[in-house]
């Protein structure tokens, strides 16, 4: 099943188009990565599927229903959908508790199992529980990483869509961090995830895609061919 | 009759002056100076004391306020030039109002709430000394809208233009922003010293309740509804103002309402209050948009 | 040309800066690439002493000269030039106003007006003007308000009045950011052909391998691998922190 | 007999803090010095002046001035800085509004209730005297409500989910559509509170002193300098900086003469924003 598609995609800063013809769709299940280097349009195509700039031509579906035009607000109230955008991933001025406690704000589930999901976050890091009422600004580079990833599980959503995951983390972080986006996708949910770490993302994703000057360069689904470190560094070096 | 006319028009001169500045302040400088009233109050009352209670001569003592301005100015701006408009709005505003309090309560200086009079033309020697009084404050005037002219043709228009607009660029290309905007503000504060220093002798009077927040209040709003960015505009704003509605109100007889002269001169700010509100929303820029010059 | 030593810069508790002793502007053009968040912008800023980047430590110096703690607008003046990453015009002046305010240099004194007008220095620097302005094909535009270009259009005119401020070194920060076709070839060009040394960030790594001449590889902060591009380029650990093996 | 002057200071100026409060939380959330704040705190005087002298009892035309404003408030937000903010207007567009607001509001009240400044009628006794200076049960109750709101506040935007979307909107507008927070419910809430706090400033002033037009502007300047000493947008410093300067207002009071208190506040607002900006009861590197 096609959770999200996206279809002709024009998008980009005020009169700067920034994505040039984008098509691709995510199937249900696992991990999905879109990949390349800094500047290529990954966080720019999120930010066009959830109508957060500009759209010039083109139409974007979540769940098989046409998202396009619809306030941002809306689209995350009526599906069950996670966003951890590459800035703002959380509040600076509230609490590791409260970050995450909004986070579920607007979900349907009851208290009850909003606290066990709680419990799973803070299972999953016990560094955030240490550090519970801890102002999320004062918390160091991992732990805000941490948070923001706790904060995208706290729907558990159907669909999380994550802007570079790993940014800034210590490498014995990042292997933790993507094991993490493996072990979510037992669960059930799906995870689109952008990363600069294209070799390491390959490994835990199922398909993947590859964006270049905003353009997509490389679709898994679509091609016979297999993705090679090779194929990767004649693209981008 | 006539001699209403020529008080009026003097008065309107002074007005105009004022305007200009804040014309060259806010229109292209983008700082955003509320404690006219304050600058008013002090070139004011240099007169007021040095010419009445001193005996020395007017002219001296319209320099001494204009020093003084130019120091107090510099002490305020300096160290808000490179601060946000906001924190320059705020300290002018209370800066206007401390002037005032400070001429109620300093009594042994400005005699307080009763003020200081009669303070008499300098020219009163003269047979039309009305005449020529509005004669000298309308050249003074004319100079100052050559000037503004002038600045606004000049590199150094552009350069204000460009502080306004955007200091960060401005800084990249080698423009020292906080210098430009503490030039401009002490400038200004000068010369609307001077428009406080010719006010007073027209008035005859000085005492602390005819500087209150509505001085600075008026001169900002005929300065948006003419046009910020127009050397003219703050002059045609005035003109509507005081021809457009001051006047309505006084002579319009609605004999419905008793006392109905009293509560109008209320209300008339409340249209002014609103006329304000209006052009920020749908005309920022003023009547005059000050393009073509 | 410009020496840092060990320059760094805090954010709260946050190290935004940590660099031992890089030269820049040694060569013609030169690359700084690194992932989002390495301090690529806010090593130039800080060269540049914006605002809140004042370095906490360590020294800046150009061709000898202490620039730490020099105020923006002087060290512009000296000829280190940026053309910032956030598209920077000013809306209301034209974009002939924009250039010419540039290439001038406008005492901030109140007799100015009375000194010089528009018309007179236009003349000093026509030539000038209208070659960057044909250079950057902006001729056509010249009369348009700032705030009506199209953002590749304000980029040119970003790059354009930075030319214009005769830099003995130019910071470019994504210099090609949306700029595509046409408007995109002429920066290229302009980039390869400059009579000065060029410090680059960009994203686009084709850009980077094909026009750079030398590239620091940033990360965390730090300067972590420099050399000449082909060096760069195949050094495994680059290759490692840059494609995520 | 200076000691005791400083008590009854904090008594008849502290519900200040209160109105400083609700400056603040305004500021915090739209970034908004709001200058007609003054009217916030005139307008619903009236209310109260009106309801007493119209036979309604001193409390519950209390309580009712300050919903009234409150919803006024949020009214005026709707219809005057809403539609701006949105827009991306400038600060200084912000500003220059509010101020125009200012003057239309307080000219209105001017035309209906022309004349000399007026008396809230309430009945009051002396609960207790120390050293001459007597203490009224009205003054007790002030001083304890005070404190009673402050600490009100700082339940509401730690403990509760209003408070804490509230701080969650001053953070990041986006975040909150991500999360699917409705920033226009917490924008209503805040002026909501915006507008009672300012009430309670308002009527207690006006009931301790007397009632004109420009009750509000005559103390916004002294506002100002205790929202922007204690850092603008921070609560806390509000509070802190509120208490410390109506006991140096006092103090001066006491020892020269009534202006003095407000050069006083300009001297602090105009050293702050020269020296520090960000409040003085900022550290370095916090937000």
């Amino acid at each position: 099943m096609k959770i999200l598609e996206v279809k002709g995609l024009h998008a980009g800063y005020g009169t700067a188009e920034v994505l040039h013809d984008m098509s691709f769709d995510i199937k249900s299940g696992g991990v999905t990565s879109i990949l390349g280097p800094n500047g290529a349009g990954k966080s720019t195509t999120f930010k066009a599927i959830f109508q957060l700039l500009n759209i010039y031509k083109g139409k974007v579906y979540l769940f098989g229903d046409d998202i396009t035009g619809m306030a941002t607000k809306d689209i995350f109230n009526k599906y069950n959908v996670s966003y951890v955008p590459q800035e703002d991933k959380f509040y600076p001025n509230l609490t590791v508790d409260e970050n995450l406690e909004t986070a579920a704000l607007r979900t349907k589930k009851t208290k009850e199992k909003t606290k066990d999901t709680l419990k799973e976050v803070y299972d999953l890091f016990p560094r955030l529980l240490e550090r519970k009422n801890q102002i999320a600004h004062t918390l160091s580079g991992g732990e805000k990483q941490m948070l923001a990833v706790g904060r995208g599980l706290m729907k558990s959503p159907d669909l999380l869509i994550y802007d570079e995951p790993t940014g800034g983390l210590a490498p014995v972080i990042v292997n933790i961090v993507f094991d993490i986006m493996k072990e979510i996708t037992k669960k059930g949910t799906t995870v689109f995830l952008a990363e600069e770490k294209i070799g390491q993302s390959m490994k835990i994703s199922k398909e993947v895609l590859l964006v270049k000057n905003g353009e997509i360069v490389f679709d898994s689904s679509k091609s016979k061919q297999k993705l090679t470190m090779k194929k990767v560094k004649s693209i981008y070096m | 009759m006539i001699d209403y006319i020529i008080y009026a028009i003097t008065i309107a001169c002074v007005y105009a002056i004022m305007g200009i500045m804040l014309h060259l302040q806010f229109g292209l400088c983008g700082v955003l100076n509320f404690g006219t009233a304050g600058y008013f109050a002090i070139g004011a009352y240099s007169v007021a004391i040095l010419t009445t209670l001193m005996g020395y001569p007017f002219i001296v003592s319209v320099l001494v306020g204009a020093i003084l301005c130019a120091i107090v100015g510099f002490l305020i701006g300096k160290p808000l030039s490179h601060l946000s408009p906001d924190f320059l709005f705020i300290v002018t505003l209370a800066f206007g109002e401390i002037v005032r309090q400070l001429a109620t309560s300093e009594a042994w200086l400005t005699n307080g709430v009763a003020g200081i009079y009669p303070i008499s033309n300098p020219l009163k020697f003269l047979p039309f000394y009305d005449i020529a009084y509005l004669f000298i404050v309308a050249l003074i005037c004319g100079a100052l809208i050559f000037y503004s002219i002038k600045v606004r043709a000049s590199p150094f228009g552009k350069l204000l233009i460009g502080v306004r607009d955007n200091p960060l660029i401005s800084e990249y290309i080698g423009k020292d922003v906080a210098k430009a905007r503490l030039t401009i503000f002490i400038f200004g504060s000068m010369i609307i010293g001077v428009a406080g220093s010719l006010y007073a002798p027209l008035l005859g009077m000085v005492n602390p309740a005819q500087f209150g927040p509505l001085v600075a209040f008026v001169a900002f709003i005929s300065l948006m509804v003419g046009g910020k960015e127009s050397p003219f505009g703050s002059i045609l704003g005035s003109i509507i103002l005081v021809f457009g509605i001051i006047y309505i109100f006084d002579f319009l007889p609605i004999p419905i309402i008793q006392d109905y002269k009293l509560v109008f001169s209320s209300v008339r700010f409340v249209v002014f209050g609103a006329i304000l509100i209006l052009f920020l929303r749908f005309r920022p820029k003023g009547l005059l948009k000050g393009a073509a010059l | 040309m410009i020496l840092m030593e060990g320059v760094k810069k805090f954010f709260g508790g946050l190290k935004a800066l940590d660099i031992d002793r890089i030269e820049l502007g040694t060569h013609h053009v030169e690359g700084i690439i690194g992932p989002n968040g390495a301090g690529k912008s806010t090593l130039i800023k800080a060269i540049l002493n914006v605002d809140e980047y004042e370095v906490n430590s360590g020294k800046i110096t150009y061709q000898g000269k202490n620039l730490v703690g020099k105020k923006t607008w002087k060290i512009a003046r000296q000829g280190i030039v940026c053309s910032p990453q956030a598209i920077q015009e000013i809306p209301s002046l034209t974009v002939e106003e924009n250039l010419y305010l540039a290439v001038n240099k406008i005492p901030e004194k109140l007799t100015d007006p009375f000194l010089r007008t528009s018309e007179m220095v236009k003349k000093e620097s026509e030539k000038k003007v209208e070659e960057v302005m044909h250079m950057f094909s902006l001729d056509k535009k010249c009369d348009c308000a700032g705030c009506d270009l199209s953002t590749p259009e304000k980029r040119l005119l970003n790059t354009a009045r930075a030319l214009l401020m005769n830099p003995k070194i130019l910071f470019l920060d994504e210099p090609l950011a949306g700029v595509r076709g046409k408007e995109r070839e002429v920066m290229q060009k302009f980039i390869k052909k400059a009579p000065f040394p060029i410090v680059l960030i960009e994203h686009s790594p084709d850009v980077i391998w094909n026009t750079c001449d030398y590239v620091f590889f940033m990360m965390a902060g730090s300067i972590k691998i420099h050399g000449t591009v082909n060096a760069v380029r195949k050094n495994k650990e680059v290759i490692k922190q840059y494609l995520g093996v | 007999m200076f000691i005791e002057s400083l008590l009854q200071g904090l008594m008849v100026t502290g519900p200040l803090v209160i109105g400083a409060i609700g400056f603040t939380l305004v500021f915090k959330l739209d970034r908004v010095m709001n200058i007609a704040y003054a009217e916030f705190m005139t307008i619903p005087a009236y209310f109260l002046y009106v309801l007493t002298t119209s036979g309604l009892d001193f409390i519950p035309a209390f309580i009712l001035s300050m919903l009234a404003m409150g919803a006024l408030a949020v009214v005026l937000y709707w219809i005057f800085f809403d539609g701006l903010i949105k827009k991306g207007a400038s600060i200084v567009t912000l500003i220059i509004t509010s101020v125009g607001l200012s003057f239309a509001l307080r000219y209105f009240f001017g035309a209906i209730f022309t004349g000399a400044g007026r008396g809230i009628p309430v009945s009051t006794q002396t609960l207790f005297t120390i050293e001459r200076v007597s203490y009224t049960d009205l003054q007790v109750a002030a001083l304890v409500c005070t404190f009673l709101i402050m600490f009100a506040t700082h339940f509401l935007l730690t403990r509760t989910k209003m408070g804490r979307e509230i701080r969650a909107v001053a953070d990041s507008r986006s975040l909150c559509a991500i999360d699917g927070i409705s920033a226009p419910r917490v924008d209503s809430f805040v002026w909501l509170i915006a507008g009672i706090f300012g009430g309670f400033a308002g009527c207690l002033l006006a009931t301790f002193g007397s009632l004109n037009p420009n009750l509000g502007w005559n103390t916004i300047i002294f506002l100002v300098a205790i929202v922007v000493s204690g850092g603008l947008g921070n609560v806390y410093g509000a509070m802190v900086m509120g208490i410390i300067l109506v006991e140096v207002q006092t103090a001066v009071t006491f020892f020269t003469s009534f202006e003095y208190g407000n050069i006083v506040a300009f001297a602090v607002l105009i050293l702050t924003v020269a020296l520090k900006p960000k409040g003085i009861l900022s550290r370095r590197g916090k937000a």
